[in-house]
């Protein structure tokens, strides 16, 4: 159970090679976080976004942290591409595995709840499947002739992401944004950062419960305030749009995503 | 309140709204994903001249988004039957009605990366009516065959499918699909633009009438409706479409004029 | 969507002969529109509750309204077992597809998902499976010689439930007591009752909103101040333990429930 | 804070909840369901001892129940592996394990109709260490064979199973109950009942070692720390039951003595 501690301590439980799971981009994600792991050159992740990703993932594959890339769609959104990944994919230097939204939530639904499996529905003849051998279609046992495809569980080690508020017993205030309390109950460890910590339990009244993540199913908690920018933070803050258009300019090029590193990531280390 | 002047011209967006708006139809909910001002300014102008109905999910919206319990009840919603219409595109669009928004070239290496297929390959299956929707229309998007189906446009009989494509929306024309024929035929040519030139601008085979009308433009009511009524409730979640379509800043209706 | 309606007519969608899902005691069970089933006399029920219930089922079968239970227990808790219920199991007059608690869950789920069954691990050896031809055994594809057990969806015609408010929009505050989401999600039509009417939006807060129903889902909102009573609604007020000590003691015997009938569910028409 | 006199005998309930406090061992997360005022006791017990460890969630609280994702999530936090420790009764329990909460007699139309198998047909398959506990010991409990399986002891080695019966606790004595065998096994007999009597009251064949002790009465900082420190969180959720045992009325210790 969580225990509040320095971001960089928090995040030791990341290790190279490890199966990370990640939010999309309107739940909170962990953008602080992020830098501190590529300061630290975390490498070889197995990431898995729930269920797209921009920044984050465009960042991680740049700085090279990532071996395999599980998602249904990486894109800066009214930005445009996403620069690195695009590259990376040309390139041929990351590995993904190509899925649909819905794809990825049955497929940690089914580690929350300790089934091998989740079946869903749509994917059949699309080149999605294609690609995913461990994608198997069954015929549905309730109708005849009817197959469906069956997702394995996708079990992450660790999970990451960034809300609102914590308390001393490693409660998250998560509010709407119930894919967070997915990743956690999916997840072996889950480490949360957050903007401030909330004096009392947020368990103890029953509106805040209701948006509550249990301290039992967090490991970590740091506070790092602002911690989504440049991305947003549901109800609290918007995206740094200028910062954004500002990377999109720099990570066109190599070397103007490796000043942008210099500049935005490794330079706060000192800050 | 201000009314249009009558000499003022629509713009391709707002003709694009218009033809999309009468594709909706009457039905009960339409959701809009991400990054879609122009369907989204369709579905707001159908619940407008619906009075309420069809409920609109915008889904990159905080006021216009019922969503309470995560992204996946977006996914849950369509799978209950309870999403009537929805709206994809493609990097590549074929005339079987595939969707690509993957990759063009090999999966591994690829000599073009798309962002991914996002929620293509479940929900183009399950939404009764789908609406392609891509502004360019060249060669180069609607091609004879996608390079990696994110989701096809048809399925064998015996696969569970109770959506797809009903309709493609670009900037020449509007196609409609045919499921049993798995083709698309030329419904309405937008005006200003000719069926040789929509022949010549596309990749693949579609039936095309003899007699294909001209898309009708949005009429007094229509524009006043979106101008007015929808460009502010889109200004919340496209502010730079709503300013340089409609002239909307700060979810104010604007007073200067638009450029069609 | 959903429009505030008087009890009897919100009611209306529950016909002779439909599947009518109940949540557990804890979730908030609408009692008061319990006795105006009653009342109207509503037959052949097929009841399911997810995943147990107490007096609310008692109540119904006592009151020959229900044909199937489909459950995985029927208690008065401290007060011992239903008494209705066991007698009308006793005597065989009641049909029941036992259950257990995560099998009810699962099958609402996957009404919730859209996908026509869900595994669920457990139950192989049991004597549930015995009487339940409808769950099938399949091999777990991801492993050797792994039998799992699938559940087809439950998709009930009518979820009914009472919740502590609903503003004018039909957005109905569940908090904590999601179980009302999946009820409303995989039914096909949702009735609910509340203590009050909130003035003001429930999902324009985000704090209310985490755990608020959207009125999407609800097709009709009925005001029953006390509505769960004698049995709690969970942070609003406790069980009317008097109350259920005195049911127990009429409930005994044919005479004192149909005496108890009239004086606290025919009796409370006239009121 | 005033400390139990030493002469103050301990009764019943309190044995046994000594007895399960130490068969919960040490652990990272007990759950008790709804009903169990002796497990709850002896879950409270082992958490005092243990300095907070193991994380103890009473179903039926409001205090101690972190969950807020539904009733699932007791299923499905079982399903992670995040449960160690759970405990469950039978209106009959055989030797072979098997519990059963459903009926005796035909199915259909049965002599005695029980409440339903709750959460067991699933928990007892996944749970590590499920801890029956049934306070009436006899023939009628504890048959030769349960007629109706809600959840069977064991099962054959191809089915997926991480949990099953580690023990179980009666009024008289308390088994082990050995996986591999299939069979219970008489660990300890509690003060004031012997083997004898436990054979003549036991409805299945279990192992009766020649050794068989007495089951160790609980220690004066046991009998203290349950009657000062667990009975207050015990009296919010089974306030009859703290009352009758500890005394305690309104969540504050009491001062007159406890009957035993």
């Amino acid at each position: 159970m969580a225990a509040i501690r320095p971001l960089d301590d928090a995040l030791s439980a990341i290790e190279d090679g490890c199966l990370l799971a990640v939010p999309r981009e309107v739940s909170g994600v962990a953008m602080e976080a992020t830098r501190a792991l590529i300061r630290r050159a975390v490498r070889r992740l197995h990431l898995v976004t729930l269920p797209t990703s921009s920044l984050q993932a465009d960042l991680l594959i740049g700085a090279g942290c990532v071996e395999t890339l599980e998602t249904s769609a990486v894109s800066m959104g009214e930005f445009g591409p996403a620069p690195r990944f695009t590259a990376a994919m040309t390139a041929g230097t990351l590995k993904t595995r190509d899925a649909t939204c819905p794809a990825i939530y049955a497929a940690l639904q089914a580690a929350e709840k300790g089934i091998p499996f989740m079946p869903l529905r749509g994917l059949i003849g699309s080149d999605l499947m294609a690609h995913r051998s461990e994608w198997r279609t069954i015929d549905n046992p309730y109708a005849n002739g009817d197959p469906i495809v069956l997702l394995p569980a996708i079990k992450p080690d660790v999970a990451l992401f960034h809300a609102p508020m914590a308390d001393r017993d490693g409660n998250v205030w998560i509010g709407r944004q119930r894919d967070l309390a997915t990743l956690a109950h999916a997840a072996a460890r889950t480490i949360v950062t957050v903007e401030t910590l909330h004096e009392g339990d947020l368990l103890a009244d029953p509106t805040l419960a209701a948006g509550t993540l249990p301290g039992f199913y967090v490991d970590a908690v740091a506070v790092a305030e602002r911690g989504a920018w440049p991305l947003p933070l549901p109800d609290r803050y918007p995206a740094d749009g200028a910062h954004l258009a500002e990377y999109m300019k720099r990570a066109a090029t190599p070397e103007g995503f490796a000043r942008y590193l210099q500049d935005f990531v490794h330079a706060r280390r000192a800050a | 309140m201000h009314a249009a002047p009558p000499e003022r011209p629509f713009c391709e967006e707002e003709l694009l709204a218009s033809v999309i708006a009468d594709l909706i139809g009457d039905v009960r909910h339409v959701a809009v994903g991400n990054a879609s001002p122009i369907p989204a300014t369709a579905a707001l102008l159908a619940r407008e001249r619906g009075g309420g109905r069809p409920y609109v999910s915008l889904l990159q919206s905080r006021k216009h988004n019922f969503f309470t319990s995560g992204g996946v009840e977006l996914f849950d919603c369509a799978g209950q039957g309870r999403i009537d219409v929805f709206f994809l595109s493609g990097g590549q669009i074929d005339g079987q009605g595939n969707i690509n928004l993957v990759n063009i070239g090999e999966h591994d290496k690829p000599s073009v990366r798309f962002p991914g297929s996002f929620g293509s390959g479940y929900l183009y299956y399950v939404v009764p009516k789908v609406i392609l929707f891509r502004v360019e229309h060249s060669r180069r998007t609607l091609v004879p065959k996608v390079d990696f189906i994110s989701a096809p446009g048809t399925s064998p009989d015996h696969v569970h499918r109770t959506g797809g494509p009903v309709a493609l929306v670009t900037n020449r024309c509007a196609f409609s699909f045919d499921r049993a024929r798995r083709r698309f035929r030329l419904q309405s040519v937008h005006p200003g633009h000719s069926v040789e030139e929509i022949i010549a601008e596309t990749g693949f085979d579609f039936d095309c009438p003899s007699d294909v009308g001209e898309t009708p433009a949005p009429d007094a009511a229509t524009l006043q409706t979106m101008r007015e009524r929808v460009a502010p409730e889109l200004a919340e979640v496209y502010p730079r479409f709503a300013e340089r379509v409609f002239g909307i800043a700060c979810g104010k209706p604007a007073s200067r004029a638009v450029s069609a």
